[in-house]
């Protein structure tokens, strides 16, 4: 069950981010974008990670996508108009993506420790309060940090998105 | 409070005046002259029967890796002090009237002054090299200004160089600090040369290499010496002389306090590398001196010769040749300095220092001629000159080393290149003298409004000279200081 | 007279400083004054001539403790001593004299001249380091004099510096002097490193130091010698003399004929005690002496400048003397030449600037003649100094000459006959020089109109004449030679060398006589003669091509090679690659990307590969 | 106190700025600028009182040392110079964006650097990987904005969107190599990571230097280290004058101090040590070489000046490399105090003469010495400190690193060292050059300085003879 | 059965892929869409790595807080880069990273 789910929500999901590379509509890619990451959030729970799923589809897939597309209908973007592809570019960055594979599952096999199976929860902890818990309690300081960045961020776009300041 | 620091201070404390507004130049003069009249005492209240360091002052800077400020003086370090003083008082004094900020060049001057004063008088070597580093922007300050010739090129040819340089003579000395075991570190110079006396350091001959090549530069030694000529050549007068005359000297006052003493064995091991050098030094740039066409380039690259010949009081390393390279050091500073004074004068009045432009100056200007043939005659070497009398110790302490060595056949060639020098020196210089001042007057009509020395410029130069022939005369009386350094 | 020896030694002091108190007084006080000046130089040498005269006539032997100069204790010490034996003495009273009869002369000679401070000043000052050298008790300060009488040579050869002619023969002077210096001082130090010691008396006292190293030794001793090849002019370094004929003439006749140029032989005579030790050494000498004798005789006899001829006479007179050094047991024989040659040398030099000042400076003897009748004075005087100069029996030259041929004959024949035939040389180009300049008829306007000369310059004319003729006779010599040492030779030689030596004087003079009289041009041209053997022409292309083109190359090296193809070029290569560097950062995202995906990988690989 | 009042103290008074900018919009922005250099002056002088350990809950994350201690306030000064040097730079500003008036939008580029402060401040403290890239994000997000402020200059917002894509994708870069370190020590702590290291199997040595190479990615591109260097000259340029100064001195020493911590826990596993070794070693080399080499052919002072960062960037990687030394951690913190220093005065020198002169191209400087001798002092004193020479403060900072490189011998580091600073030389020469060499243009007029200008300028250039003269003091706050 | 390393070559894949996007792609609006999923794909290898190391009976609740945080952050991030965007766009007209090049060298 959990390897099927795996295999067909992982596979969409890389599917769908390569649509995010390749295609050539903003929008398009929004869309791709939008489903990779509920796939994603769908793998995520194959990890027993629901609440972090949840996050996901609302933060990432909802909020995000959201934003993404409100701007694209914004500024009235088009499909990218073709420009001409530049060859070494693309060599390069091919080069650069395959060789990070490489090492990656190079990385992947020089350890026994990656190929060991997921092992059982034996505790029985509710998801949400565990998280609730870690994060008032000992993440307490992060969490405030995030609060700033946060206010620092909502500063910011307005000041850098309104057309005039007042 | 040592009086050293004074020397150091005074200086700063000039600048900051001229820069609230007090007249540049007499400031600089009265400071400068008042420097000078300090080393002078100094000189003369120094202890010669105790000898060793005195007016010393300690100030803890960085006591975890034994740094410290300390300020003193032994015979050596005063000579030197002294012919700071003086050199610095007679650019001043040589210092034309100029259009474009004359402050700030009289602060550049005092900069340097107080830097030179503080690398002959600081006992470490952290500061040795400081102060004398402090000379690098004002120098390209002033050549990029009131230069002459291609100035820009000289200027960045001889700060980059030196800089490089100084950078040498930094690892040099961080190695040597390094090379001492920890908890004996420091950078005190005494300290090193005990440390190595006791063999509790093992310095590397490599070390002794760093110094030489990066203390050598500076004193234009055989094959880093391109710098010298265009930046002298190219340097206002004041400039020069303060460069030539005294801040060279401070390479081979670092040698002799820093590489000769601590690495004996290194010293001798690569004895003949540096006899080679010198002997390129004097024969060489000898010749090259010889081709040259302009009175600037002539002087300047005859103080790259000259230095071969120090070089040779120090290779010696015995108490004759090194006390005679001291003498040479001070005589050459004070001579070197007499002619960038004139030279200078020269090309305020003619524009051109090419000798085929020039011709029967002497009869134009007479005070000039006369000077400049004291001078000239100071450079070569003619006996009642300080110069004389620091060749001579040079060759009999070289001569001497010869008898201790069993007749080392490279010291040998080297004493006889020396000597040859001499008569070098004579053919470029009389040729240089004669060709500005003698025969008939090349194109009179041009020089219809020239004027000849006016007192100030006359009355420097001559003060410098009257110290030549006193000290030449009467060598005992820096030798006297000069030796308690070497005993 | 009680003097005792501390007032001798302030005696000697005043003998030596007063020159000196005279330069610098005129140097610094009196520059604009003439009277001042002249009077101030001729004080300071009647003072030091008087002085010496007492000293002379005390004839004691003593040393003046003089200050250290350079005082390292056992290692070196250099003083400024001076010590008094007869040469000193005998020198002394030669000089100083000569000196003030020059001085008084050029007040004569100097009145319508410029630079006349100037000229007292130089004079002075050469007074004072001439007697520096006849003082001096150790090499140094007898190098330092050395140096010193070049220098103030060359002030005075130079006195007319606008004239193109006269400043190069002045630099010309100093440098070929130094070049003999070059070896002196080589010489100086050889001798310290053996003997350890650099006072005279030691050095002559230390030949045990020397063991069986006579190679060392004779080394020493031709350094040395070199110094004499440098100031005394001998072949090969004889070419500056005729050349400072530029100077004024009482300095020509002063310093490079009477005195100065006399020192080489002083010196050698000054360590003659350890040279007698080395027959290598001297074996160079006497070639040396006797190359430069019979070639600056040749040489004479082809000049048509009147200061010229007599400058070659000179190099060749004073080749006779180092000859002499060569062949003599004692140092008493070139001395003797020495002490008459300076008399009557003196007085030809005097007398023909007798002539050039009646001559409006004109040196041509081809544009003289017949002046035996304008100025008899000046002839007469002339006459005295030739018939010393040749050799003429009964003049001083005749006696000094004729021991040195003596001498020679008994040493080394072929260098006898060379000197012979000099001595025949002389007597012809002197002969010559009297017959075209004043006999026959006057050829210019200039001879026909020119005067006798003011009593200034006539007085010192008669003065000089007295030793010229007289000096060379037993009654004299007894006083200044003989103190020196012998004049005897080892073993009794043939007479006929003596007649020889008369019959090349005839032979010179009668062939000078039948062939100039009444002659209006040279009636023998010799082409190599007349380019003095093409060796100053060889020189200048020495100097010129040799020199010149080395130091060009050299000079060439130093410009663009060291400095504009290794420092530039490294400074531009390091500027190059910077500016290379530099369009690594195009400006373009992508590119950023890629180089950090890039630098991603590196940093990876690297990490893992690293060992 | 408790240490962590400290940056709570910044961000309330961020906040309570932020307020009264909302409410008070009419408020002069000046006043805004010295209330806000007046708290940091408060917190400045509460880091001297004496610190409780934190809190048990913050612990993991959290640690108030010597060098967090003195980082804390370096950052603090550090923004109070930004913001001084804002004062004057008021009216780009204003010319830079749209504002319905005069004045709108200033206050808030005098609020930003406080709340970045803030999170500098938790940044040097962070021992933890969480802390860390929440705290470092935050920073990050206050410089993108603060770059990209001018938005009518679109060469400021270029610059934001370079910078933007560039640290974002090192942000993933940061986060991957953590989850990794994560993945195979099981820890997010920095100041554990080394205990957790020793306990692990060798296989898992790959996958721990495949997390340590990313990781040491993002750091490489807060410092700016070759080949990660590549936003730095063209964000310099592009972002305001003040930022620029700020990203140069903070942001770099916020950098350095994260790869000590990291480094430090590396170099107590011996085979992951002396790889690290080689690789900050390599690095050093070529960001010196790079940074320096490139800098000579610089003509515009801004680029030139990053390029000379990225140089100073190459000086300190020596330290690091050198860190066994006794000495390499005060050198680094002595050298980023001495940068500080002059850094600020350049960039304040340089602010000036763009605003004068129309423009930041070194032929600007021209004739400076003339149109006001102070200036062209000040930039000559930041010149010779940047380039080393003594007696500056930059002296003793190139000495101490020298002396710790020997000391671990790293000579191929030093020659490297010794070409890079002659370079250095050349290229802040060429500013001097400019300004005594050559006389101004006929346009150019006299400058006059404000008296706060003209104190801050006398200051930072006492400072720095100070420090070159008697470096102790913050030698000593850091043993 | 799923191995961690089934999970992590997903998250390295994507990962891969945006990193592909960033390099490759050369609308500003994309870019930022490639580098949002390369955050996910952390997520991804940090969530299958708390999920593989149980600690006390559960999987590792520190981590799965770091995913909150980074999503987070991600979010502002991505927040601030569409207002700068924004910006850049009225400025000049383009979202098109080749077009950034008024400074270079």
């Amino acid at each position: 069950m959990q390897l099927t789910l795996f295999w067909i929500f992982s596979s969409l999901m890389i599917a769908f981010g390569l649509g995010v590379v390749t295609l050539r509509s903003p929008i398009s890619c929004a869309m791709c974008l939008v489903s990779s990451f509920i796939c994603l959030a769908a793998v995520f729970i194959t990890l027993d990670a629901f609440f972090i799923a949840i996050v996901q589809v609302l933060v990432a897939a909802g909020a995000v996508m959201v934003l993404f597309l409100f701007i694209i209908m914004l500024l009235n973007l088009q499909a990218e108009e073709c420009r001409r592809v530049k060859l070494g570019v693309m060599l390069g960055g091919a080069v650069v993506v395959l060789s990070f594979m490489v090492l990656l599952s190079e990385t992947l096999e020089s350890s026994p420790q990656f190929s060991k199976m997921m092992p059982p929860i034996t505790a029985s902890s509710q998801d949400v309060s565990m998280i609730g818990m870690t994060l008032f309690h000992s993440f307490n300081l992060p969490f405030q940090i995030v609060g700033v960045l946060l206010l620092v961020a909502t500063v910011g776009v307005v000041l850098l998105s309104r057309r005039t300041l007042r | 409070m040592s009086p050293l620091l004074f020397l150091i201070f005074l200086p700063f404390v000039a600048i900051i005046l001229i820069l609230c507004g007090a007249p540049a130049r007499l400031t600089s003069l009265l400071t400068t002259g008042l420097n000078f009249l300090l080393s002078l005492f100094l000189c003369y209240h120094y202890n010669l029967v105790l000898g060793g360091w005195q007016y010393l002052q300690e100030t803890k800077i960085v006591p975890k890796i034994g740094l410290n400020f300390t300020l003193g003086a032994d015979g050596l370090s005063l000579t030197l002090l002294l012919l700071t003083g003086l050199v610095s008082f007679t650019a001043i004094c040589v210092t034309p009237k100029m259009e474009r900020s004359p402050n700030l060049f009289y602060c550049c001057l005092l900069i340097i002054t107080a830097g030179l004063a503080g690398a002959f008088s600081s006992l470490d070597t952290f500061f040795l090299y400081g102060f004398h580093e402090i000379a690098l922007i004002p120098v390209f300050i002033m050549i990029g200004i009131w230069g002459s010739g291609d100035r820009q090129a000289a200027a960045w040819k001889a700060t980059l160089y030196l800089g490089a340089d100084s950078l040498i003579v930094l690892l040099g000395i961080i190695a040597l600090y390094l090379s001492a075991p920890t908890s004996f570190r420091s950078f005190d110079f005494r300290v090193m040369a005990e440390l190595s006396q006791n063999e509790i350091s093992h310095p590397a001959s490599w070390i002794y290499l760093l110094l030489l090549a990066g203390f050598g530069t500076l004193v234009s030694l055989f094959p880093f010496h391109s710098w010298a000529p265009s930046t002298y050549s190219s340097a206002p007068a004041p400039t020069a002389m303060l460069h030539a005359g005294v801040l060279k000297k401070f390479g081979l006052y670092g040698l002799i306090r820093l590489a000769l003493p601590i690495f004996p064995v290194a010293v001798g091991k690569f004895s003949m590398l540096l006899l080679i050098l010198l002997i390129c030094n004097i024969i060489y740039i000898g010749y090259v001196t010889i081709a040259q066409r302009r009175l600037d380039w002539t002087i300047a690259y005859s103080s790259v010769m000259h230095m071969g010949t120090i070089f040779l009081g120090l290779v010696a390393f015995n108490m004759l040749s090194l006390s005679g390279a001291a003498l040479l050091m001070f005589g050459h500073g004070l001579s070197i300095a007499v002619l960038f004074a004139l030279c200078g004068a020269l090309r305020a009045r003619t524009e051109t220092l090419t000798y085929d432009e020039l011709g029967g100056l002497a009869q134009l200007l007479p005070k000039a001629s006369l000077l400049f043939g004291f001078g000239t005659m100071a450079s070569v070497g003619l006996p009642g000159f300080t110069n004389f009398a620091g060749e001579i110790l040079i060759f009999f302490g070289a001569t001497a080393t010869v008898i201790i060595n069993q007749g080392s056949k490279i010291l040998i060639i080297a004493i006889i290149a020396a000597l040859w020098g001499v008569v070098i020196s004579a053919i470029y210089m009389l040729r240089a003298y004669r060709s500005v001042f003698f025969g008939p007057i090349f194109q009179a009509e041009r020089w219809t409004n020239i004027k000849d020395l006016s007192l100030k410029e006359f009355a420097p130069v001559t003060l410098l000279l009257v110290v030549l022939l006193i000290t030449g005369i009467f060598p005992q009386l820096i030798l006297n200081l000069v030796n308690t350094a070497f005993r | 007279m009680n003097l005792l020896t501390s007032q001798l030694s302030v005696l000697v002091w005043v003998i030596y400083l007063a020159p000196l108190v005279a330069a610098a007084s005129i140097l610094c006080i009196t520059q604009r004054n003439k009277i001042a000046a002249a009077s101030l130089a001729i004080t300071a040498a009647v003072i030091s001539c008087l002085a010496s005269w007492v000293i002379f006539l005390k004839g004691t032997d003593f040393v003046v403790s003089g200050i250290k100069w350079i005082d390292f204790g056992e290692a070196l010490t250099i003083s400024i001593g001076m010590m008094v034996d007869p040469l000193t003495r005998m020198m002394l009273v030669v000089v100083t004299t000569i000196a003030t009869i020059v001085f008084i002369y050029s007040i004569g000679y100097m009145r319508e001249e410029s630079g006349y401070a100037r000229f007292f000043a130089g004079l002075a000052f050469f007074l004072f380091s001439m007697l520096g050298i006849v003082l001096a008790d150790n090499f140094i300060m007898l190098f330092i004099s050395w140096e010193l009488v070049g220098f103030s040579s060359y002030l005075l050869i130079m006195h007319f510096f606008e004239k193109e002619s006269a400043a190069d023969a002045g630099k010309q002077a100093f440098i070929v002097n130094r070049i003999g210096d070059f070896g002196l001082f080589i010489g100086i130090l050889l001798l310290w490193y053996a003997t350890g010691s650099i006072s005279f008396s030691s050095i002559n006292q230390s030949l045990p130091l020397f063991g069986t190293n006579s190679v060392f030794l004779a080394l020493s001793l031709v350094f040395i010698f070199c110094g004499t090849i440098g100031k005394s002019a001998q072949f090969p370094l004889h070419i500056w003399l005729p050349n400072s004929m530029e100077g004024p003439t009482p300095v020509s006749s002063l310093l490079h004929a009477a005195t100065m140029v006399a020192a080489g032989v002083y010196m050698l005579a000054r360590i003659f005690p350890l040279l007698s030790f080395s027959p290598g050494a001297r074996e160079v000498i006497l070639w040396i002496g006797a190359i430069t004798t019979l070639g600056a005789a040749l040489l004479g006899t082809q000049q048509n400048d009147f200061k010229r001829v007599l400058a070659y006479s000179t190099i060749s007179q004073l080749g006779y003397m180092v000859t002499a050094v060569g062949v003599a047991t004692t140092a008493a024989v070139p001395i003797f030449h020495l002490f008459t040659h300076a008399f009557f040398k003196c007085l030809l030099f005097l007398t023909s600037g007798s002539v050039m000042v009646s001559m409006h400076h004109e040196l041509d003897i081809w544009k003289m003649g017949g002046l035996r009748k304008r100025m008899p004075i000046t002839f007469i005087a002339f006459v005295c100094g030739m018939l010393a100069l040749a050799g003429c029996p009964f003049f001083s030259g005749s006696f000094s000459k004729d021991l040195i041929m003596k001498f020679a004959f008994e040493q080394n024949k072929i260098v006898f006959w060379m000197i012979v035939i000099a001595a025949g040389l002389t007597a012809f180009y002197i002969t010559r020089v009297c017959i075209v300049a004043f006999f026959g008829a006057a050829r210019t306007e200039h001879a026909r109109t020119a005067p006798e000369s003011p009593l200034v310059m006539t007085i010192p004319l008669i003065l000089l004449s007295i030793p010229a003729i007289f000096s060379g006779y037993p009654w004299i010599t007894r006083y200044f030679i003989l103190p020196l040492g012998s004049l005897e030779l080892p073993k009794e030689t043939p007479a006929y060398v003596e007649w020889i030596f008369i019959l090349f004087f005839l032979i010179g003079t009668l062939a000078a006589i039948t062939l100039y009289r009444n002659a209006s041009q040279d009636p023998i041209t010799i082409p190599l003669l007349a380019k003095r053997f093409y060796i100053d022409d060889f020189y200048d292309w020495c100097v010129k091509q040799i020199q010149g083109a080395f130091a060009n190359a050299m000079a060439f090296v130093d410009r663009w090679v060291i400095d504009g193809f290794i420092v530039q070029g490294i400074a531009s290569v390091t500027w190059s690659v910077g500016f290379i560097l530099r369009f690594l950062q195009v400006g373009n995202l992508q590119a950023y990307t890629l180089f950090l995906g890039g630098g991603v990988i590196g940093m990876i690989v690297l990490l893992m590969r690293i060992h | 106190m408790n240490p962590l009042f400290l940056e709570l103290t910044v961000v309330l008074l961020g906040i309570a700025l932020l307020m009264v900018e909302a409410f008070f919009p009419k408020l002069c922005k000046k006043r805004l600028a010295f209330v806000g250099m007046g708290g940091l002056f408060f917190v400045l002088l509460l880091t001297w009182l004496p610190m409780s350990s934190v809190s048990i809950e913050s612990a993991p994350f959290y640690t108030i040392d010597n060098v967090a201690l003195f980082f804390k306030r370096f950052m603090i000064v550090t923004t109070i110079l930004t913001l001084l040097m804002s004062l004057d730079y008021i009216p780009v500003i204003e010319r830079g964006i749209p504002g319905e008036r005069l004045g709108a939008g200033v206050g808030e580029f005098f609020i930003l650097p406080i709340f970045a402060c803030a999170s500098l401040m938790w940044l040097v403290s962070a021992v933890s990987f969480i802390l860390l890239f929440v705290s470092l994000e935050c920073m990050t997000v206050v410089l993108y904005i603060s770059i990209s402020y001018l938005r009518k200059d679109p060469k400021s917002l270029e610059a934001g969107t370079k910078y933007l894509i560039l640290s974002a994708l090192t942000t993933g870069f940061l986060i991957y190599g953590i989850s990794w370190i994560f993945g195979v020590t099981g820890t997010t702590s920095i100041a554990h990571l080394a205990e957790s290291i020793v306990l692990l199997p060798a296989s898992s040595m790959t996958p721990l230097l495949f997390g340590t190479g990313l990781i040491l990615v993002a750091l490489c591109f807060k410092i700016a280290a070759f080949p990660f260097q590549f936003w730095l000259p063209d964000v310099y340029q592009g972002a305001p004058t003040p930022i620029t100064a700020f990203l140069s001195i903070a942001s770099k020493a916020a950098g350095f101090v994260l790869l000590l911590r990291f480094l430090e826990q590396l170099y107590l596993i011996p085979t992951l040590g002396k790889k690290v070794f080689a690789i900050t070693t390599l690095l050093a080399i070529v960001t010196l070489l790079f940074g320096n080499l490139a800098a000579m052919a610089q003509t515009n002072m801004k680029r030139l000046l990053a390029y000379s960062s990225i140089a100073h960037t190459g000086y300190i990687l020596m330290a690091v490399a050198s860190i066994g030394a006794a000495l390499a951690v005060p050198a680094i913190g002595f050298y980023l105090v001495a940068y500080l220093a002059m850094t600020s005065l350049a960039f304040i020198v340089l602010m000036i003469v763009t605003e004068t002169s129309g423009g930041d191209e070194i032929y600007c400087f021209q004739g400076l010495h003339e149109r006001s001798p102070l200036l062209a002092a000040a930039m000559t004193v930041a010149m010779i400190s940047l380039a080393g020479l003594p007696f500056s403060a930059g002296f003793f900072g190139k000495f101490f690193i020298f002396q710790v490189a020997f000391q671990q011998g790293h000579y191929g580091l030093l020659a490297v060292a010794t070409l890079s600073v002659v370079a250095g030389i050349y290229y802040y020469l060429k500013v001097v050059k400019a300004m005594y060499w050559k006389q101004p243009s006929e346009t150019c007029t006299p400058i006059t300085l404000s008296k706060l200008t003209t104190v801050l300028i006398s200051a930072l250039i006492a400072v720095i003879i100070i420090l070159g003269i008697y470096p102790t003091p913050i030698l000593m706050s850091l043993q | 059965m799923i191995t961690l390393s089934h999970y992590l070559m997903a998250s390295g894949l994507l990962f891969s892929l945006g990193l592909a996007g960033v390099m490759l792609r050369r609308n500003i609006i994309i870019i930022l869409m490639c580098l949002e999923m390369m955050l996910s794909a952390v997520n991804l290898s940090i969530v299958a790595f708390s999920r593989y190391s149980i600690v006390h009976g559960h999987q590792n609740y520190d981590a799965q807080v770091l995913v909150f945080f980074i999503i987070t952050v991600a979010a502002a991030e991505i927040a601030v880069g569409l207002a700068i965007i924004v910006a850049l766009f009225r400025s000049r007209q383009t979202t098109h990273s080749e077009d950034l090049n008024s400074m270079k060298f």
